[in-house]
């Protein structure tokens, strides 16, 4: 399922029998292929990880795809979206191909971000997603900034606004609903309640759930079951439909569950939630086994088919990998590139000195030998 | 020739605004009383009028809220110019200057840009006491992304906002409180600066004052004073702190051969102390005496009125700093 | 009426005629004499300001007394108050000599922060006055803060922390509710509605009512007429003793107006709010003159009653200002005490190396001679 | 003598802050994750069990709000030990440690002291990319009213942590994750070390190493280079940056009349730029080439592991900028 497929049922099949919540057989074949190839993909993201050839923090999505199909899919090409640095799938959803995604990770020039942005900041505005970010709460703003323009612009697409369930108590989170509300701003801000905010369940440190916090702003609230694909699905093709033709901005409360550890170093279970909880969700909750299990019940899916789905994914992601694997490193000479947009300015923008950062326009030259690991240049004279 | 008129500082901001929204479109002006009130200091009168709410937009009390969402239409393409009512309370606002205007087209690999520009007063007006008279240069020039001038005069002011409203990186302009009465000729017509050229305000053979924004009026008065005792001192104003200017520093060094850095903030990790880092590693040998500084005292800022004046970098400081360095006795005090 | 009084109406006055509110004639008086004596205060501050004595910022109260009165009067001695930079008249109720506020505004060493905090940071911990704080909003944590010093110590006092409108649209105030009301903190945080934030109606900045916005953190909010002090008095009473017994955070959104302009360099009225708007409080809403009325007509005071607590306050504001001006400036040789608790340690704490600076220990010496507005000290050898 | 243990930098926090909390119950621990997950690094391991959550809490992610939270308990007297997670997050508190807990004593005039410690990790792990990994000092040194600890060793971890609590003042310290695993000596008894007083941690007569944190690591390493070659630096640990000592850079400069600044985060107003600015006019005759500094990179962290490195400032550089301001030539690169 392609971006920007608009509302599903169109499709001309034969008869109600064939169909699930209004969904095509192929319609939700390609949401199942989605979800599917975001788990394959986060494993193999965790396998990379284990061997080294992913670094840093990496903050896995397993458990919560039917969110980043469920919310993205419905959206246009060009509605723009921003979240958090739990956004691997999410990025793939919005359109990024999994190879750019995984070289990401891998730090490699492949990477969606040239290999300098890394897991948590993965940008690829062709397909309109703006990040990615490390701080918890920074991206709230920034959602309400893209849909300013949208609106400035006189546009008629949306943002959508992921957080976590701990970034509501971020200061940032009143301001921004709070001015999206007063300038009826295109903006969805969705939180992805998965109850957990690293080892502090949400209930421990808020006074209020969720879906208590945007009425203080006037912006309406919703929930919705992350965990069932389908109705997210619907759900945010009808609402994003709502605030393109100006209902203002809305707040969704996303009901879903993290399967992995908050990131790679953190167990999946501990001091925090216990084993049995973790697998009551794995065993009952999983959003794409949800999916499989209804489209099986209806005798929409066979197993064969399911298969098949299932390899495509597996080869797409291993394509991934070798892809980010072939993929060079970023050349040693780029280390001051995008810094500034322009390099040589009049002035220094560089004030470490070292023989290669570039000097500045009137200084001259400033040539770009590698730095090798900075002492300051040699003095005049 | 170009039309000059005299006109003040304040009003200079405002044409520079003015100027840039009449040839762009996506540039806008958000801030906390900037519209129904003409602003705190009053820099964008008439522009409500003239551009409409769209364009000119008051923004509630809300500052790491509207700094973000002006990144954020930033990174859509537009051009927001963001006034804090001073950069004191910007500090609520620095972790989105700092972590995503000015690391956004880094980690982005060049993909996404933040041409937005904070704008408003910096430092000390008059017994405005600790919390509103900070300095905060330090904190906008450590952190590689974004860039900072300092106008010290009403064609500057122009010239140099629009630049920083042109530029396609995060700027920061700081202004003063004090300087927005300021008068000085201003060419009528378009009018740019480029970033990261100093201007010598005064030339002098023996002493140079290296300063920028506010302090460059002290500055020229130390100078007055010492040119009575003959003692020419060369006053070259940064206009920019990032880029700097290095040569047009290395030039004066090895011109007098003795500097005075002046700043109006606190001297640990300030900007004064980045200068003579760059000397002494640049042009060490050209020294006949090691730079001293001029800066505020390390102090949070008194409200009493003369304490406060004696926490200020006066004209009294540089001009003996001034006789320090080239070894002329001051009076015994 | 001083600190600590408790309810009023136990002072087996005659009978039912002679009371109103269940205050006695004398309590009534003295809320009168009260809210004068901080009219006529911050007259006299006007007049001072007007002639030089007082520089910076100066933000008048003038038309919000009924709050200052009635939510701080009913306080314990020994409760805390933090509010932010228009708070002459609340540090006055709190118990801080008129004398040591005047001095404040003067800069003088007889001031209540020894001249060094001005008009906006007006401090006295010895009767539980917290300040004056200058950064719109950051007495709210400040406050929460001082909340969770009294539970901390299982103290039965606590925190009263208000904030002006304008206040509530920063994160800091989010961040500070859902702490309280998690850590079930003994705290009020009272609004004083004026609705404006300087030049700006609360309602063009503000997505919701000032009352709408507790409710997300599951805090009790209130709506109280700050211009009726006798109402004002009796609600925070109540108010007090519910939440020294352990009822949690509060939010109270008192209703008021401001009949000067935000600042002695704003206007009362232009082009945010009309002479008309102004005038129609000014004589409609004077809280003073609302109590005084209604003690007229309750012949609970008669005119030449009101004469003498006038002239009471109107003598001890001009004993305050004739203090004040008597009051010496700050010594220069002070201008670096209180940077730090001890001023000469290991090392040094200051950087300036003004002459003046004290040096620090192992370097011995530092001796206090004013710096005479500072070059740097000359070169060792 | 005292008993020592061979244990890590984590645990010696840990016990620096249970060793204050036995003695003084005004003493808590607050922050994100410190109680029931043991702190995101695991440095209050088992506090929460020993202390009870009246005194180890956890905190919702509201950094400004909490920090804010810890100096209203520290204006009550209470001495609140507020966790950063790292030190990038408390860019969105920094108006509460300027304009709060930094100014509070001065505008108070000496009523209200805020002892409080602000600690955490700062500055790079590995590959945590531009967000995650910047060294924070200049934030916190730059504004009077606060001071600085960066312990480098599990010794000074635990005897700065110690002091940093008992402070009267605002202390920040500033830890590092990439030391928590150290081990080193400590002594098991109650342990301060006074702040202000810088350690050599490596003596040697023909260059200085002047650094603090985590960089020590990197000194001592590149000294044991440069032994090879017969050069013997001496490393000088500052340990606290706010109060500096001042004497002991003066000092070692006066022995070895070279010295090399070497810190963890960007150039512009970074400490060793304070540090220049110090020596050149305390000790300006005493140098015989001029102070180099060894900073990051002055861009933001790139996430790619070959950027990162090169970003980082690393043993080699430190060597080479030794043979520089000893005039040995350095390899041809
Ligand atoms: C401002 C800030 N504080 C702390 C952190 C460290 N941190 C990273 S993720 C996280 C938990 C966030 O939880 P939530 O928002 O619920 O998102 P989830 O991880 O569950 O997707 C924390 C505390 C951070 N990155 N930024
Ligand atoms: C963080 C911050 N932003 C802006 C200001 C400038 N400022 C001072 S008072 C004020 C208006 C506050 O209005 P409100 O909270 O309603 O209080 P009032 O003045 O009405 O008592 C503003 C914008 C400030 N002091 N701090
Ligand atoms: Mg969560
Ligand atoms: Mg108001």
């Amino acid at each position: 399922m392609a971006n920007g497929d608009g509302p599903a049922g169109d499709g001309g099949e034969p008869g109600a029998a064939t169909r699930l919540h209004g969904f095509s057989r192929d319609e939700l074949h390609g949401l199942l292929a989605d979800m599917l190839l975001y788990r394959r993909f986060e494993e193999k993201a965790e396998e990379a990880y284990a061997i080294g050839k992913i670094g840093g923090f990496c903050h896995l999505h397993i458990g919560q795809e039917g969110l980043a199909a469920g919310a993205i899919k419905p959206l246009r090409a060009d509605d723009l979206v921003v979240t958090a640095y739990r956004e691997h799938t999410q990025a793939i959803a919005k359109g990024i191909d999994p190879r750019a995604v995984m070289a990401e990770l891998y730090g490699r020039t492949g990477g969606c971000s040239g290999g300098r942005g890394g897991s948590m900041h993965l940008f690829d505005t062709a397909v309109g997603f703006y990040g990615g970010h490390g701080i918890v709460g920074a991206q709230i703003p920034l959602g309400a900034g893209l849909a300013w323009a949208i609106r400035y612009r006189g546009g008629d697409q949306i943002c959508v606004c992921f957080m976590g369930d701990a970034a509501v108590n971020q200061g940032a989170f009143l301001e921004s609903l709070n001015m999206s509300a007063v300038w009826k701003l295109p903006v969805v801000y969705v939180v992805e309640n998965n109850g957990y905010g690293m080892g502090t369940a949400f209930s421990r440190v808020s006074a209020t759930d969720v879906e208590a916090r945007s009425g203080a702003y006037g912006i309406p609230a919703h929930t919705v079951d992350g965990q069932d694909a389908l109705e997210t699905y619907r759900f945010f093709e009808r609402l994003a439909e709502r605030v393109r033709r100006g209902a203002g901005p809305q707040f969704v409360n996303a009901v879903t569950y993290r399967f992995r550890g908050h990131s790679m170093s953190d167990p999946v279970s501990g001091t925090y939630r216990s084993k049995e909880e973790v697998e009551s969700h794995v065993r009952g909750r999983d959003p794409i086994a949800l999916l499989r299990d209804r489209l099986m019940e209806a005798a929409l899916l066979t197993r064969k088919e399911l298969e098949g789905i299932d390899a495509d994914a597996r080869a797409a992601c291993d394509d991934a990998a070798a892809f980010a694997d072939a993929s060079p490193l970023p050349a040693p000479s780029t280390l001051y590139d995008h810094v500034y947009a322009e390099i040589n300015p009049n002035g220094r923008l560089f004030l470490d000195g070292r023989e290669g950062a570039p000097a500045g326009g009137r200084a001259g030259g400033g040539g770009r030998t590698p730095a090798g690991g900075g002492a300051k240049g040699g003095r005049r004279g | 020739m170009a039309d000059v008129a005299e006109i003040t500082y304040r009003e200079a901001l405002n044409a520079a605004m003015c100027q840039e929204m009449d040839r762009d479109d996506s540039v806008f002006l958000l801030g906390e009383e900037v519209a129904e009130y003409d602003g705190a200091y009053k820099v964008s009168r008439g522009m409500l009028a003239r551009y409409g709410d769209r364009r000119v937009v008051d923004s509630p009390i809300s500052e790491l809220g509207f700094a973000g969402l002006c990144v954020g239409a930033a990174m859509a393409g537009l051009r927001p110019i963001c006034e804090f009512m001073t950069f004191n309370f910007s500090i609520l606002a620095l972790d989105q200057v700092v972590n995503s205007a000015a690391k956004m087209l880094y980690m982005t690999n060049g993909q996404v840009s933040v041409p937005i520009v904070f704008r408003g007063p910096t430092g000390a007006a008059l017994q405005l006491s600790a919390q509103h008279s900070q300095a905060c240069e330090t904190y906008y020039v450590h952190a590689p992304g974004v860039k900072l001038a300092t106008p010290a005069t009403p064609a500057d002011a122009k010239g140099l906002l629009a630049a920083a409203i042109r530029d396609d990186d995060p700027v920061a302009v700081m202004e003063g409180e004090l300087l927005y009465n300021v008068r000085g000729e201003v060419p009528d017509e378009e009018y740019v600066i480029p970033l990261g050229v100093a201007d010598v305000k005064r030339t002098g053979d023996d002493v140079s004052i290296v300063t920028h924004g506010k302090m460059v009026h002290v500055a020229l008065q130390a100078a007055r004073v010492l040119a009575r005792e003959e003692i020419e001192a060369e006053v070259l104003d940064l206009r920019s702190l990032r880029p700097l200017d290095a040569d047009a520093i290395l030039e004066t060094v090895a011109k007098t051969n003795r500097v005075v850095c002046l700043e109006e903030g606190w001297p640990f990790a300030g900007v004064g102390a980045q200068i003579v880092s760059l000397i002494q590693d640049e042009a060490f040998d050209d020294l006949d005496a090691p730079v001293l500084r001029v800066t505020q005292a390390d102090v949070p800022m008194p409200y009493a009125k003369n304490l406060e004046q004696l926490a200020k970098p006066g004209v009294k400081a540089v001009v003996e700093a001034c006789r320090k360095v080239l070894y002329v006795p001051n009076a015994a005090t």
